[in-house]
Formats: structure tokens, C-alpha cells, sequence
């Protein structure tokens, strides 16, 4: 099809000069009653501030990329952006608000790696946030199921895991991949989350299951008999289906957090760190509904964003040493690694089953935890994924660090079913 | 206002769906049948486009048993005990659309088969006001 | 205070290269209850393809920015950008939803001139939407009031109108302006609208009065004795108010409407106009809540980023020969055109009073009838200005066409209360 | 939690405004004092800060009258026929805020005079889980 060719093409242009991520902070992921989202993003912005190895005035931010999903929804509270801006003394700075789902902040940095680019900034601070526990659950649902379409895809009934268990019957079907391997997913990543103090669930699923054995006993309760994680992991009492295939412990968990990127012009970075962290690919691409797509076991957005990006950066996925992918549901990891070409179309399952995308594999995907044990607050996703980029490129990810002092990563950063897709590329300085 | 009038808005979809038709447009230009209708042809990028009824039989691509709904779906009784069904269904012309499946067991969706035949419903959801017709499909 | 400096001189940097416009449509401002905001902006763009003077092949877009406000509360649709983007046909182009309140376009449209400034994409669809009034009259109310502080200033009571009401008194209080300024406004904005067959408006304040009358007469009920428009406007029964001293002919209406515009990297203009429009100057700015400012009766962030696009131009106020300003409310108006400039401190409303910002004035301001008499679908706003400033410019504005070959237009957008604004300039090319 | 251990958060403020007080932030490193308080000085960048209850004295920097009241203010019983007045407080320790202001006629609103004195009052809005004190100011 002619207009596929055409914007592939005209992807490979290149950006008028370099970018370099010089800081990078998140806040504690997880369910805080007492923060709101500016609460939040403070908290990024100071571990922001400590990780400038220079030192940051922050007279010297010039804007800020806000990725927020919907704090309309979640907090009632609209144009968020200068809002944040002014809860960090940044105003009269210019403070923009950018929306693409859970890809928002992947996007925000795209846009802060833009606008420097232009040659209008210098310093632009990038960052995402979310602040979603204060709704119960089924509104939760509910504003998830936004990402969708309101006028074909909601009304039918889909809830955002719902989207996902569909593209999961989809790949199972065409596939032959067992659950066993969607499990597989969850419990990798959940091991890493217990080696990031961040993470909503700092806890390996053994550890889960243990802790509910012990729990049990305590209260005197008759014990469950769980041989091992993936039977806890069928068990229907302690591992509810929420969409078919889709298990509780196949879906990231609601989330309050924040996360924040300091993005300098590549000359003036070394006055921020000797040590920065160079952005040298950035892709972007959109789609339509699921039922418009003419494949649902890969993201055709991910595919093309991620074809920009390596274009851009003058590498391939072999080179990239490791990747924090969009793991909203076990699937959809499984999807990305195949999608951003570390495994064959229909191999991802397989990697997944052999331990190739654990911390100490051969392709470590989601040292952090990712979203689905680090957690999900939506719109700060795609840039807590950089946090753990910048860490990891550094050598600063201390029990979780991956070996080998990686010099290229990768983040992978999907709005909604794939309707918005957002790669970034980076490299040790 | 005669069916070949209407605009191609999501709301003259519905309001055909509500007098139980499933309508798609097509492109009068490449002939490409899109649904949901579309007022402008993607591939193409005509906007002359005519309405085009839907035989209403077609196949599950993809499907899931929602057991945690949104607030919605809970309204009209489903639920954890009573999940539901919805899916993709490719049409036999040749487009896909999101429906409500009805006539599948949702508490054993492992014995649900991808690729079983379909033929469309039109399902009513809701009370008074909101009372409105869905679409569905329903094995054949 | 030193912030404030450091950010001013900032911002006379310039960008990487030219952008210019070369092609602008709206849809019609007004009610529309069959149609969802996808619907409005297939419209807007169906107007902009044909304003392309040697045509225009979809195929050749490589981005879309859309501002929207609340597509989330208003229509229970997230991810808007990408929902937009398919409907159109334009997918897998990266498509970025940007909010930043009744600035949203505005601001879209500054990240349109960046991306094509960076030199990443040569042709960008940038554009606006907002579907208000599938809403009851009080949620819409609720989601306005969202654009101020959800945790400060809604609990307090504020509306939307009632923080420009505020301002108003303030104003008021300060330089002794009488309430007939706000109405001239109106009525001049009203007559404006009234040559626009596209403003929700299209009608003169006097013509509405008499319309009054008329039906009042056809019903056989008793009739009002306005001597004039101005009685009129007092009539509490007639134009009651909404946020005292704000009345209902005070404030823009609920509206459903869309803009778009095309913009290109200058030196690509030719391929599609022989008449660009070039965007020679762009200025952006934040602020706090209405409360932490030293001043209420301008917008410190309105002013910050006139100097911004002043600076960038290379042109004065004095050299603009017209402009379409934020005029959500009355009182708007008159600050605006005192913060851009174009009248001093305090001076503003006496200029409404003595018709200076009419269509056939020295400065004629809101050709198109502004917000309040075209219609402010919120996100939509600020593209739809420079709709109008592209057919002032080429000389394509019919009955209310400003005289005299005007080379030289601004569009003034503010979010909220001004916790952004956005100005550009546009010379004819 | 003592008073001077909680975090600067705008749900530490609310807990404050239940107990009758009115707290702001002052800079350790400045001296300036922020209300509503602030975890950062926009001015020097400062994250040291501590609490500072506010005298509640202040006066009346601009205000409205609301007649169209978004839900929260109709449930509590305000609306056309029941107008109240909202309004900018400045205190008198210099920081400015939003507030409900009682004791003025929102029907006569021409009468009302910016720059005239007010104290804080704390507001009862609000039932069962959703009760809460809301900040207020009154004629002094
Ligand atoms: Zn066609
Ligand atoms: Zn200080």
C-alpha cells in the first residue's frame, strides 16, 4: 500500500541537532491517598535534581512536556501542565500537556527532543504522571476503556484488558503458545521488581504466594496447596480472571506515580554531567481501532515507530543490549519483543518460556520491573521506562544492574491497543 | 430522510442500527467497503462514499470473557458472575468490526473456537432515555 | 525577581527554519447534536483541502498535532488524537493530542512550527476540536471549571466565568471602567459575527433584541421596551447574569466545532500556494492560579509570550494590523488588547468604547466575531483564529474582509485564566 | 503527626483546614511565605520549608457573584435563585487565595467594596463521607 511505503520513507529525516538526557527521577510507584499528582511529580523532580551530577539551577529549565493521560478523569483537575509547572516554581515557562494514552510520556519526551532540536530550547524538562487510585476499580475500568474508541469499541463491551485478552486469543490461536508463557512474563517481571525500591510490587510472585501461605496459617485458615508460582498462578481464588485469558497477575496494577527527564542540547550537556546519556533515535507512529487492523498479534505502530528509531539511531535490534517494553499485560510483551524485532513473529513466546529476556539472559527486557510489577500510573509510564535507561547506561542500577556495561537501550512506549506507539533509542555518552 | 441521504456520521451508523441494519460505506471512487462507515476512503482518500448494507454473517477473529466490566456492562447486570462475551468479527465482505458476542459460554471460554461462523444481532441495552440498540453477534 | 528575566531573554531565540501556512478550514461553530468531534473535524479538514490552492494529496502529511481541552469529560473519549488521525485517513503518521485548556490549538500549533522547525517533518496538520454540548448546561459548568485549580479554586466556588468575573472587578475597581465597555464588546464582536456564516452568531445583539420582540409580539405576550441595545443588555430577564458582572452576552457560548490547519517548511510553500502565509513569530508562557499573581487586571503569561513572538517577528504591536484575541469573556478582550500592547494599561476599555477594535476601526480586532459571537468549542479555538487571519491576510474575508491589504495579523489564545497563553504572528507571503 | 512533620501536600492543608487553621509555607533558605503552601520556593528553588499558621486577616481582592453554579455548589443548595459570593483574599502576611466569602449579599453585588476586611471562616460543606471544611472568609 502506497501511504505505508511512503511515510516509512519519509521517517528516515533526521533531527537538526543532538540531544542528550542528562537527569532522570521518578517517584515511588504505588497507592498514596495522601498525593496528588503535583505531590507526585515533586517527588520525581527532586530525585531529578540529586541525579544531575553538576547540579541543576533550575533557572535554567526553559520548558516543560507534560505526559498525562487524564487527570480530567482521574483528579477532575484539567490543563495540568502549567499547574505541575507552577508547583515546581517553573512558571512563566512555557508548559504543555501532552496526551497519547499510556504512551503519553513517551510521546512528551519525543516533543521535549523536538523542540531542542529546533534550536528554540536548551534545557527542557520532560516527565509523566498519574493519579489514579482515589476512583474505585470499575471507574478505573472505565476511564482505561476511554483509550478506546467511545463510538465502537466501548460500546461493545471492551475493557482495556479486554483488548489485550483478545489479541492474546488471537496469538494463542495463530501461535500454539501456551499460558505458561504469559505467566512466564509475569513472573520474570516481577523478580526484577523486587530488586527496584520503586516498584508498586517489590516482590517476587513466590514471595506473594509464600506471604498468603503465611497469612493463612496465621489467621488459621485452611491452607491453600500450592506446588509452585504457576499453580498459584491458575488457581482461580488467588489469581482471578479479569479478561479472559487475562489473569490478575497478567495486567499492570493501578497506579499513582510520577517520573521526570532533564533533556539538554548535546553541546550543552557536559555542563550538567560528564556522564550523559545520548537520545539517538525517536520513532513515532498511530493506528486505527483494533477491528481496522489487518494483524492482531503484532502492533503495526510499534513496528513503524520502532523502524524510525532505528533508522535514526543507525542500529538494529541486535545491537540493543536491553529494552523496556510496554508489558501493560503479559501478551503485550511478549507482542513487543517480537514487534521491535528481538525475536521472530511468533517466536516472542518462546523466548519468554527459555528465560532469553531475564535481568541475567541474553536479551534483558524490563530490568525494572516494568509496568507490571514497577506499576502503571498511565501517563507517567513511558518515562519512568527512561529512568531505568538512564540508570542502566550509567551502571547505577545496583542490584539489578545488567551486566556487561550495556551501551545501547531502547524504550517502547504504547498508548491504548497501539493506536499511538513511541520508541526511543540511547546510548552511554 | 432516505438511507442514501444520511451523512456518514457515527450517529446516522446508529440510528440504522436502531431500524436493525448493519451499514458500511463504500468508496465510489475505489470501491473499498469500510465498517465502521467511513467518511473519507483511507486508502484512496475520496470522500465520495455510499452507503452499503452488511450481509450481517462473518467470523471470530479474536474474542475475550470480560469478568471485571465497566460500569456500563455492570448497569446492564454483567459482572463477575455473570462475565460476557465480545470479540472481533471479520464480516464476509471483508471488514471487522468490536460486537458483544452472545450465545457463547463465557465461564468456559476455553472451549470457545476462533473462526466459527457469525451472524450479526441487535441487542437492546438500558432504560428510557438511554435505551439503545447494540451491535452483537450470535453463532450461526 | 530574576526568573522572570532569565526566561525573557530566553526566549528571543530563535528556529531552526521557516514555517509557512498554506492552507486553513473550520467547520461550523455551533450545536450540532448528530455529530461526534471526529465528525467536526473531517469537516474543518474537508474546508481545509479545499483552501490548498494547487491541491492538496493527503498522503503528503507526516504528523498531526490536535488540540483538544476535555474530549475525556465531554465525550468520554481518550487517545483523541490517533481516533482523529484514522478518521481521516492519516494513520500510521504519529498523531499527538495537546492540551493545555481553551489554549489547546494554540499550543498545537507552536508544536507543529517546532516539529517542522527541527526538521523532522516538512508538512504537519495541525488543528483543533471540542464536541460541549452532549453535556447538560451544569457538567459543562464542572469540566470548564476544571481548567482552574481542581484543589484551590473549585472548592471555593469558582466557575469558569466567575474567575474573569473576578478579574472584571478587579478591573473595574482599578480603572474605573463601567460596565458598558464589557457590552460594547459584545455588541461589536456580535456584529463582526454576524458577516461570518460559520459563527454560532451569526446574528447582530440588535437583531437578536428584535427577534425578541417579534416573537414576543407573534405569541401575543407582553411586550419589553428596550430603547436599545444597551437596555437590553441590562435586562436581567433578557441577558440574566451568569457571574455578576458578567452577563450571558458576556461569555462565549457552548459550542461544538473544529479548525485545521497545514503548515509546511517554508521552503516546500511554493508546492502548494503561490499565497503562503508565513508564521514569523510564536510565543508561549505558564502562570499559577489567578490568586498567585501580583496583578489581576492583565495576564502576566499573555504579555510574556507577546514579547516572546514580538521578538521572534521583529515587529511591534503598533506594526499589527489585526488581530484575533482570547475573548472567552468581555472583559477578555479589553485585557488582551492591553497586554499585546496594542492600547496602554487601563486604556483598553475605553478603545471598546470608542470603537477602536472595530472591523472599520484603526485596530480592528475579532474580525471573525471572536469567541463570543463565532463560538468556542474550546479546543478549537485557537486554530480557528488563525483560520480567520489566513483568509484577512489573502484577502479572502468577504463582507468583513479588513480593509486596506493587511500584511501583518496575530492570534492571541489563552488557557484557563491565563495559566497559558499562546501568541503568533503571521505575515502575508 | 506533629504540625511541623507533615509533608507539604495539598492533603496535608485539607487535614490542617479540619482542625481550624490555616497553614502556609515559609522558606527556611528566603523567608518568603506561601499560601496555599508550597513543598518548593518558586523563588530561590528552595525545598526547605516549614510550616506557618496565617493570622486569617486579610482583605478582599476582587470577587464575583455565581448565579450559574457548577453540581457541587447546586447540591449544596446554591443556584439562581440562591447566588453566593466567591472571591481573592489577600492576607495580610502578604500571600493571596481563593475562598467562598459569606456575609455579603450576592443579590446586591454592586454594594460589595474590594478592600474590605475579612476573616477566615471554616465552612461545613458536604455529607456523611463527602463532609469537609471548605476555607471561607467573612466581613471582619
Ligand atoms: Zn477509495
Ligand atoms: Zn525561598
Amino acid at each position: 500500500m502506497k501511504s505505508r511505503a511512503k511515510a516509512k520513507t519519509k521517517a528516515r529525516r533526521g533531527l537538526g541537532r543532538g540531544v542528550a538526557l542528562v537527569g532522570a527521577g521518578m517517584s515511588k510507584f504505588g497507592s498514596f491517598p495522601e498525593k496528588a499528582g503535583r505531590d507526585l511529580f515533586f517527588e520525581a523532580f527532586q530525585e531529578l535534581r540529586a541525579s544531575v551530577d553538576k547540579g541543576l539551577d533550575p533557572e535554567a529549565i526553559e520548558a516543560l512536556y507534560l505526559g498525562n493521560y487524564s487527570s480530567d478523569l482521574f483528579e477532575g483537575q484539567g490543563h495540568t501542565a502549567p499547574i505541575i509547572a507552577d508547583w515546581l516554581g517553573l512558571t512563566p515557562r512555557s508548559a504543555t500537556r501532552i496526551e497519547d494514552a499510556c504512551a503519553s510520556s513517551g510521546v512528551a519526551l519525543r516533543q521535549g527532543v523536538i523542540a531542542i532540536a529546533s534550536g528554540l530550547y536548551d534545557v527542557v524538562l520532560v516527565g509523566g504522571v498519574e493519579k489514579m487510585t482515589a476512583l474505585p476499580t470499575e471507574r478505573v475500568t472505565d476511564v482505561l476503556a476511554t483509550g478506546g474508541d467511545a463510538l465502537f469499541e466501548i460500546p461493545a463491551g471492551f475493557t482495556f484488558p479486554g483488548f489485550y485478552a483478545a489479541m492474546a486469543t488471537a496469538y494463542i490461536h495463530r501461535y500454539g503458545a501456551p499460558l505458561e508463557a504469559l505467566m512466564r512474563v509475569g513472573i520474570k517481571n516481577h523478580e526484577h521488581g523486587a530488586l527496584n525500591e520503586k516498584a508498586q510490587f517489590n516482590l517476587t510472585i513466590r514471595q506473594i504466594m509464600e506471604n498468603k501461605l503465611a497469612k493463612a496459617k496465621a489467621q488459621g485458615r485452611p491452607l491453600p496447596s500450592w506446588a509452585d508460582e504457576l499453580e498459584f498462578l491458575r488457581d482461580d481464588s488467588a489469581n482471578p480472571v479479569i479478561a479472559w485469558p487475562l489473569r490478575l497477575f497478567d495486567c499492570s496494577p493501578i497506579s499513582d506515580g510520577a517520573a521526570a527527564l532533564l533533556l539538554v542540547a548535546e553541546e550543552r550537556a557536559k555542563e550538567f554531567t560528564d556522564e550523559p546519556v545520548y537520545i539517538i533515535g525517536s520513532g513515532q507512529a498511530s493506528d486505527g481501532a483494533l477491528h481496522s487492523r489487518s494483524e492482531l498479534t503484532s502492533i503495526r505502530a510499534a513496528k513503524l515507530a520502532a523502524q524510525e528509531a532505528y533508522a535514526m539511531a543507525g542500529v538494529g535490534p541486535q545491537e540493543i543490549k536491553l529494552a523496556e517494553v510496554h508489558d501493560c499485560f503479559t501478551i503485550a510483551e511478549i507482542i513487543a519483543t517480537e514487534d521491535l524485532g528481538f525475536f521472530p513473529p511468533g517466536e516472542g513466546w518462546k523466548a519468554a518460556m527459555e528465560g532469553l529476556t531475564s535481568l541475567r539472559g541474553p536479551k534483558p527486557i524490563n530490568p525494572s520491573g516494568g509496568l507490571k510489577a514497577k506499576g502503571h500510573p498511565v501517563g507517567a509510564s513511558g518515562a519512568a521506562q527512561v529512568v531505568e535507561l538512564w540508570k542502566q547506561l550509567r551502571g547505577q542500577a545496583g542490584p539489578r544492574q545488567v551486566r556487561g556495561e550495556p551501551d545501547l537501550g531502547l524504550a517502547h512506549n504504547v498508548g491504548g491497543t497501539g493506536q499511538t506507539c513511541v520508541v526511543h533509542i540511547f546510548r552511554r555518552g | 430522510m432516505a438511507t442514501t441521504d444520511r451523512g456518514f456520521t457515527t450517529a446516522a451508523f446508529y440510528k440504522f442500527l436502531d431500524e436493525h441494519k448493519l451499514m458500511g460505506s463504500r468508496c465510489r471512487s475505489c470501491g473499498r467497503l469500510y465498517l465502521p462507515p467511513r467518511p473519507l476512503c483511507p486508502e484512496c482518500h475520496s470522500e465520495e462514499m455510499e452507503w452499503a448494507e452488511m450481509s450481517g454473517r462473518g467470523r471470530l477473529l479474536a474474542f475475550t470473557a470480560v469478568y471485571v466490566a465497566p460500569t456500563a456492562m455492570l448497569a446492564a447486570g454483567y459482572g463477575r458472575e455473570n462475565p460476557y462475551c465480545v470479540g472481533l468479527v471479520r464480516l464476509e465482505e471483508g471488514p471487522a468490526i468490536s460486537a458483544q458476542i452472545l450465545g457463547l459460554d463465557p465461564k468456559r471460554p476455553e472451549e470457545i473456537e476462533i473462526g466459527i461462523p457469525l451472524r450479526v444481532a441487535f441487542l437492546e441495552r438500558g432504560e428510557g432515555e438511554a435505551r439503545r440498540i447494540y451491535l452483537a453477534f450470535q453463532p450461526a
